[in-house]
């Protein structure tokens, strides 16, 4: 029994030593790899508070272990009486002051820190995103730019931006754990961070408030590029007009049911039509063919988006586009899928950058 | 006991006992039981949960319903499962130690339960009604205003209805503890499980009237259309969060108090030395009880409040570490010098101290709020306080079951069974909830029905479910034990070789606790006594009549009425006709509540012939 | 703390100087009030909390400076500290062991109370007949019902707890099992008054300032 | 027998004189809150003050009277209170924790 337990503690022990040096999580998702600003400030404050208090668990542990060597009563040792002591004031200030230090030693940066990402008195100076969730996806309109774009924010590398978060219906919480930490986003009023991304690449974004059943496939992706590359993105998006695309029959076809089947009535597909701060109902489909994934989560393939048109719910339960368009045949879908394909305005996109 | 009724009853006798007793050892047990039932339940949801999470992307059940399940667990593991162990606990244990007969409201305690257990049974009931409630335990109200069908009208309802329990019953242990100590009983010589139940019924106090108030609000939106969360109409749903966690704050500390209390007397008593450091351990437990109200926003710092208010309550959450601290060094300085017997109460108590220590390191950790931007809503808080909560207040629980178990059902646990419900249990937490803070930091958020591919998240995860199915293991050895014991060698009335007034009488304690009231001449009296007296606490009455309240079924029918009046406010926004449910089980308890006020009970008397016969039969 | 071994003894002949604190079991209800009211403090502050957080949350409705009139509140208001100086002369004729006047008094109480649900009630529905204004027209609206009203819905509750116990007791006279219970409602009933000083001044005086 | 008698009479007459003085100051509590009352509402009525003076002025009038209905009518200051006072001054703690709470965030 005994030879068994520590057998099996060993191997516990190695499992947690065997994970931790697996690596600290996927590139570009762990907040241990810190990739912007706002992730570097969090992660100093993490390894300041995990050393303080790895030490105060040793010296709990150290004294643990010394008490049940030292005092166990052994096997068929008779019960005896020992000493009945009150207390010691001595002993107990020093366990009220060191801690009273220790929290002193973790609460003032805390506290630097604090007020550092709260500082946002250069805001009009730099780039502004405003951000608005939706049940289960996000947009994000370029403030003074005439664009705006779903899923995928493109941000130059950096270079400070503000996001200006607000939700169009339940609480969410934005989230890009290698770039910063999250930031809530209210239904009643905008919220304010900045982020600076250090090293271009494509960043993964989650959804952290809990707002339905497809929370957890609430994905979105920051894709941050070269400062030249943003000014093109941006030129790029601006101009591109869907209606003027030249396209081949299908997808010419595909463009007329996309309007037939009333896709429209929720989905942008240029910046044409753009009014600032005027709410999509669904994403802006602008640079879909550009887009790292289709809803989010799935892969850009023909398939992935076959299985979205025919049946969005088996994606993402709950999500708001079921049932608010007439079924499509798989020729449609075919169709407007390749018509979809097409939508790229630009050649800055995600896939560039993973 | 044995003495008297012939123990011979039937089966239909036994239940009517139960459901009109007004007897705190009587309503213990039924907190046990109801508490180990919804134990049991919010474990199998657990279980459920960990299954979905064992493999990326698994299809093991839907969306909807691991909201439903999480939700569940939360809510019935915290209001359902571990509360109501506690305040069984402390029914059966406080009333011994300061040496008196019962709680100041005997009927009202019955009522407590009950409203508990209706509350808990409504709750439940919405699996079969259409669907659970599913806006996580929380229910913040913008997704709880959001969701539809009828779960969350019945987590509004149960909540109310058991709340309301709770709250009774925190003002019962006060009054209690306030005007029935026994003679020589002061304050400071009260066990640190009074003690803590006494803060514990505090808090409870302040702690329960916002959430009342939370879920009126959140009703009357949802049933009656009033705007308090409507932002289209200027409504705010941070006030929800506010109010919600100015109670769930002290909440954790209701979890845990108690069982600070439970292990300060199982330190003391199995290494044979008293409490070190006793008045520091009184007052830092109402320290961290009072910093307890001041820190609530810890839980919100990213939801915008501004760099003031986070940092302010930063600094504050981080405080509560110092007298926290002084609880554990305390711990082991009581041991330190001591005889250390180490049996299954004892295993509890050490593998706790490791165990909450990690969990409160997490928790300083938290405190940290621009570390918290990373860890808020992230799988490093499921870590955190499951740590805590589990490491703490489940460990506290075992530990105390296996302490008093003797005193409350007469019975030994057995030793064996005992250690092999613990390494399962113990191994089972690390491999759990260890590795979840590290799923947190590498970007995992909880409450995720599913975790993508190549995430690197898998292996985590995988471990994480294998560790819950040994905590199960656990869980069933000890539900084992339970059944072997109950053939086991009665115990005696000290098995441990106790301090306090609770080993004093028979196991289990005589219904009426005390012939004579104790007279009691210090800290831990029956130490003392066995010390520097006839090992026996001298009286401080002579022999005569006892007092008793009367049993009363009532209680339990008020509970139905507002069980009814529940449903009858989930569905009258469906059908009028509901409302007849709503204003009948209404009028019915309050009919009874006229009864019961209008009806004199002046209870009944135990003749001192008996006491005198039930005495000399303890002697022989 | 003696324990009372005959029920007898709680009719006797000359009542101790604070009956309603002789027995434990009066002690109990006395200490038992007073807790659940500091849980009741707890309560009504979570409630004006949330009015003050939303009183300008208006969607557009009547704002507090048009709709609140001075003269009605200060009748209530003067209705209510009046029941409290009533039941204040009822505990001391209990104390004095003289049932009648402490029932004249607690009947006067229990008008009063009734005279100021009745103004509230005319309040409430001038509102809602003359400007519109319910529990759904706004935040605002939502917040100052619920405060407002569950004050209301408190007296309520309380000139209910007085009648039953008034027509019960009428025929007993004082005791010690029943002056406990007289007394746990005066301390109930000070209570009310105390959280309407709050909402007279929170509510109606700051509405009116804005 | 008698001797106590008569002791015990004259402590009930001392009993009755002492809670006379008591209803006295009762008395005058219950006119000086009706005083504040008044004053409160001529305050507002008024309508000459600054707000900012006016909001805390109101508070404070609101508060000392509940202070003398505590002490005044509901006996706080009487002996063996002293539990029941402690935890209505937590309840008034919690209470306002919870309303400064819920203030600031119109604030911040
Ligand atoms: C039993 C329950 C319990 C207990 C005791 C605690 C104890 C603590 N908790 Fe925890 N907590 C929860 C249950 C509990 N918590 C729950 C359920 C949640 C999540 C709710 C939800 O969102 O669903 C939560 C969430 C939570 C958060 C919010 C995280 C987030 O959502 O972003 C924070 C943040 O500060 C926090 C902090 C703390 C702290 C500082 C303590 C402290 O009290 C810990 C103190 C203990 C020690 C520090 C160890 C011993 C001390 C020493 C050995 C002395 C030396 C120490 C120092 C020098 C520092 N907790
Ligand atoms: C007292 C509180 C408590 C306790 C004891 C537990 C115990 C456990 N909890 Fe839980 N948990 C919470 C309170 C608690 N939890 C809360 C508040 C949340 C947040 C909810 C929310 O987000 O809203 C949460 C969330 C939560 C999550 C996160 C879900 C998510 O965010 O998506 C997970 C995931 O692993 C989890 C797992 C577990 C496990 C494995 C246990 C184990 O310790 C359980 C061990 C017990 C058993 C395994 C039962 C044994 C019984 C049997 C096996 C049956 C035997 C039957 C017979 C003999 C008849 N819990
Ligand atoms: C009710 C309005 C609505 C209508 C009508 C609608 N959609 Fe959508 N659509 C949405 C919403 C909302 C989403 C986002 C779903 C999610 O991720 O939760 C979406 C997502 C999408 C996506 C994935 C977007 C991305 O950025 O990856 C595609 C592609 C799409 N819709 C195509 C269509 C097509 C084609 C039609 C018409 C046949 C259509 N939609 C009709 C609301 C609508
Ligand atoms: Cu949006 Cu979760
Ligand atoms: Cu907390």
């Amino acid at each position: 029994m005994k030879d068994w337990l520590s057998k099996f503690r060993a191997l516990v022990l190695f499992g947690i030593v065997a994970l931790v040096l697996s690596a600290c999580g996927r590139e570009n998702l762990t907040a241990l790899d810190p990739k912007g600003y706002g992730a570097e400030v969090s992660l100093k404050l993490i390894l300041l508070t995990t050393i303080v208090m790895t030490s105060v668990f040793l010296v709990v542990i150290i004294l643990l272990i010394i008490v049940l060597v030292r005092f166990r009563r052994k096997k068929g040792e008779p019960l005896k009486n020992v000493p009945q002591v009150e207390g010691s004031k001595t002993l107990e200030a020093i366990w009220t002051i060191i801690p009273i230090i220790l929290v002193g030693i973790m609460a003032v940066p805390t506290v630097v820190a604090t007020f550092q990402l709260a500082d946002t008195s250069d805001k009009d100076e730099h780039i502004n995103i405003n951000v608005t969730g939706y049940q289960y996806w996000w947009h994000f309109e370029y403030e003074n730019e005439e664009i705006a774009t779903s899923q995928d924010m493109y941000i130059p590398v950096n270079k400070k931006v503000y996001v200006n978060l607000i939700s169009n219906d339940v609480l969410h919480s934005f989230w890009v754990p290698s770039i910063s930490g999250k930031l809530d986003v209210n239904p009643e009023n905008v919220n304010t961070m900045f982020i600076q991304a250090y090293e271009e690449g494509v960043y993964f974004g989650k959804c952290a408030e809990l707002c339905g059943p497809s929370h957890s496939l609430m994905d979105f992706k920051v894709v941050v590029v070269s400062e030249e590359e943003y000014e093109q993105w941006v030129n790029d998006m601006k101009s591109f007009n869907s209606q003027e695309l030249e396209l081949d029959a299908v997808a010419a076809e595909g463009r007329d049911l996309f309007e037939e089947k009333g896709c429209v009535a929720c989905h942008a597909t240029d910046s044409q039509n753009f009014v600032p701060g005027q709410k999509p109902i669904g994403p802006d489909l602008t640079q879909f063919a550009d887009r790292s994934r289709i809803a989010g989560i799935l892969h850009p393939t023909e398939e992935n988006l076959y299985k979205w048109l025919k049946d969005p719910e088996s994606v993402k339960p709950g999500n708001k586009m079921t049932g608010a368009y007439p079924e499509l045949s798989d020729e449609e879908i075919e169709k407007i899928s390749a018509y979809l394909m097409q939508l790229s305005p630009s050649e800055v996109t995600a896939a560039s950058k993973e | 006991m044995a003495t008297t009724a012939a123990a011979k009853r039937s089966f239909w006798e036994f239940i009517w006992d139960y459901l009109t007793t007004v007897d705190h050892k009587k309503i213990a047990h039924l907190y046990l039981a109801g508490g180990g039932f919804f134990f049991i339940l919010g474990g199998i949801e657990a279980l459920i949960i960990r299954i979905q999470l064992i493999k990326p992307e698994n299809d093991f059940i839907s969306a909807g319903f691991y909201n439903e399940m999480i939700t569940m667990h939360g809510t019935t593991m915290i209001f359902l499962a571990a509360m109501p162990i506690i305040v069984g606990l402390m029914n059966a244990i406080m009333p011994l130690q300061i040496g008196a007969r019962d709680v100041a409201f005997p009927f009202l305690n019955a009522l407590s339960f009950w409203l508990f257990f209706f509350g808990g049974l409504l709750l439940n009931l919405s699996f079969l009604f259409g669907g659970a409630p599913d806006a996580g335990w929380t229910s913040y109200a913008s997704l709880s205003m959001d969701s539809s069908g009828h779960g969350i009208d019945y987590y509004i309802a149960g909540l109310q209805i058991a709340g309301a329990g709770t709250l009774m019953t925190g003002i019962n242990f006060i009054a209690t503890i306030v005007t029935m100590r026994a003679p020589g009983m002061t304050y400071m010589r009260m066990p640190l499980f009074t003690w803590t139940t006494f803060v514990t019924s505090v808090l409870i106090l302040f702690a329960f009237p916002p959430l009342t108030i939370n879920l009126f609000l959140l009703m009357f939106d949802r049933m009656f259309g009033t705007a308090f969360f409507n932002v289209a109409l200027g409504g705010n749903q941070v006030i929800y969060q506010h109010l919600f966690w100015i109670f769930g704050h002290p909440e954790v500390y209701i979890l845990i108090l108690p069982m600070f209390g439970v292990f300060s007397e199982i330190f003391a008593t199995f290494s044979r030395k008293r409490l070190f450091g006793y008045t520091a351990m009184v007052f830092a437990t109402m320290l961290i009880a009072f910093l307890g109200f001041m820190v609530w926003a810890h839980h919100m710092f990213t939801v915008g409040l501004g760099p003031v208010a986070n940092a302010i309550f930063a600094v504050g959450t981080m405080a509560i570490a110092v007298p926290t601290g002084i609880k554990i060094f305390n711990w082991l300085l009581t041991m330190w010098g001591g005889q250390v017997t180490i049996n299954s109460a004892m295993l509890w108590a050490l593998g706790f101290i490791p165990t909450f220590t990690i969990g409160g390191m997490t928790g300083v950790m938290l405190g940290s709020n621009v570390a918290d931007y990373q860890y808020h809503d992230s799988y490093f808080v499921v870590g955190h306080f499951h740590y805590v909560i589990v490491g703490g207040s489940v460990f506290g629980i075992f530990a105390a079951l296996h302490y008093w178990w003797p005193k409350m059902f007469g019975r030994v646990l057995n030793e064996t069974l005992g250690k092999l419900t613990f390494w399962p249990f113990f191994i089972g937490v690390h491999l759990t909830f260890f590795v979840q803070h590290l799923l947190g930091l590498m970007g995992m958020p909880r409450r995720y029905w599913v975790f993508l591919e190549d995430q690197s998240l898998d292996l985590g995860n995988l471990i994480s479910t294998i560790g819950a199915f040994l905590m199960g293991v656990g869980a069933i050895i000890f539900v084992i034990n339970i059944i072997v014991s109950a053939f086991g060698e009665k115990a005696a009335a000290d098995p441990w070789d106790g301090r306090t007034l609770e080993w004093a009488v028979s196991s289990p304690a005589p219904y009426y606790n005390f012939a004579q009231l104790p007279l009691v001449r210090g800290l831990d009296p029956l130490w003392i006594e066995k010390m520097e007296g006839n090992g026996k606490i001298p009286a401080a009455e002579p022999l005569g009549d006892v007092h008793m309240p009367n049993g009363s079924i009532i209680p339990f029918l008020m509970s139905i009425g507002f069980f009814i009046s529940g449903f009858g406010f989930i569905y009258q926004t469906d059908n009028v006709y509901w409302y007849l449910a709503l204003y009948g089980g209404l009028a019915f308890s309050i009919a009874l509540m006229i009864i019961r006020s209008v009806k004199d009970d002046y209870g009944y008397y135990i003749p001192k012939e008996e006491l005198e016969k039930a005495l000399e039969g303890e002697a022989k | 703390m003696a324990q009372v071994h005959d029920h007898s003894e709680l009719f006797p002949e000359v009542m101790p100087p604070e009956p309603e604190k002789a027995t434990l079991e009066g002690k109990n209800k006395f200490f038992g009030i007073w807790f659940f009211l500091g849980g009741e403090t707890v309560l009504f502050a979570s409630l004006f909390g949330v009015y003050l957080a939303l009183k300008n949350s208006t969607a557009g409705g009547p704002s507090s400076q048009e709709l609140f009139g001075l003269g009605l509140v200060f009748i209530m208001t003067m209705l209510l500290l009046t029941s409290s100086l009533t039941s204040v002369y009822a505990m001391y004729h209990m104390r004095n062991n003289d049932f009648k006047k402490m029932y004249l008094w607690l009947g006067i109480t229990g008008l009063l109370g009734i005279g100021f649900l009745a103004c509230e009630i005319y309040e409430f529905a001038h509102y809602i007949t003359d400007y519109g204004f319910t529990f759904r027209s706004s935040a605002f609206g939502s917040a100052f019902y619920a405060l407002v009203g569950f004050h209301g819905g408190h007296v309520l509750f309380g000139i209910c707890w007085l009648t039953t116990l008034l027509i019960r007791n009428a025929k007993r006279g004082l005791n010690l099992y029943n002056a406990p219970k007289f007394n746990t409602f005066s301390i109930y009933w000070h209570f009310i008054d105390v959280v309407w000083v709050f909402i007279f001044s929170v509510v109606y005086l700051m509405g009116k300032v804005g | 027998m008698t001797d106590t008698k008569v002791n015990n009479m004259s402590k009930e007459s001392f009993r009755r004189q002492k809670s006379r003085e008591e209803m006295q100051k009762q008395l005058i509590s219950f006119g000086l809150m009706i005083v504040l009352t008044l004053v409160a509402f001529a305050v507002v009525a008024m309508d000459t003050f600054h707000k900012g003076f006016v909001i805390p002025f109101l508070f404070l009038m609101a508060i000392v009277q509940a202070g003398f209905q505590f002490y005044y009518f509901m006996h706080l200051k009487e002996r063996g209170t002293g539990m029941a006072a402690l935890l209505i001054y937590g309840g008034v703690w919690a209470a306002f924790l919870t309303l400064a709470g819920l203030i600031v965030i119109s604030w911040w």
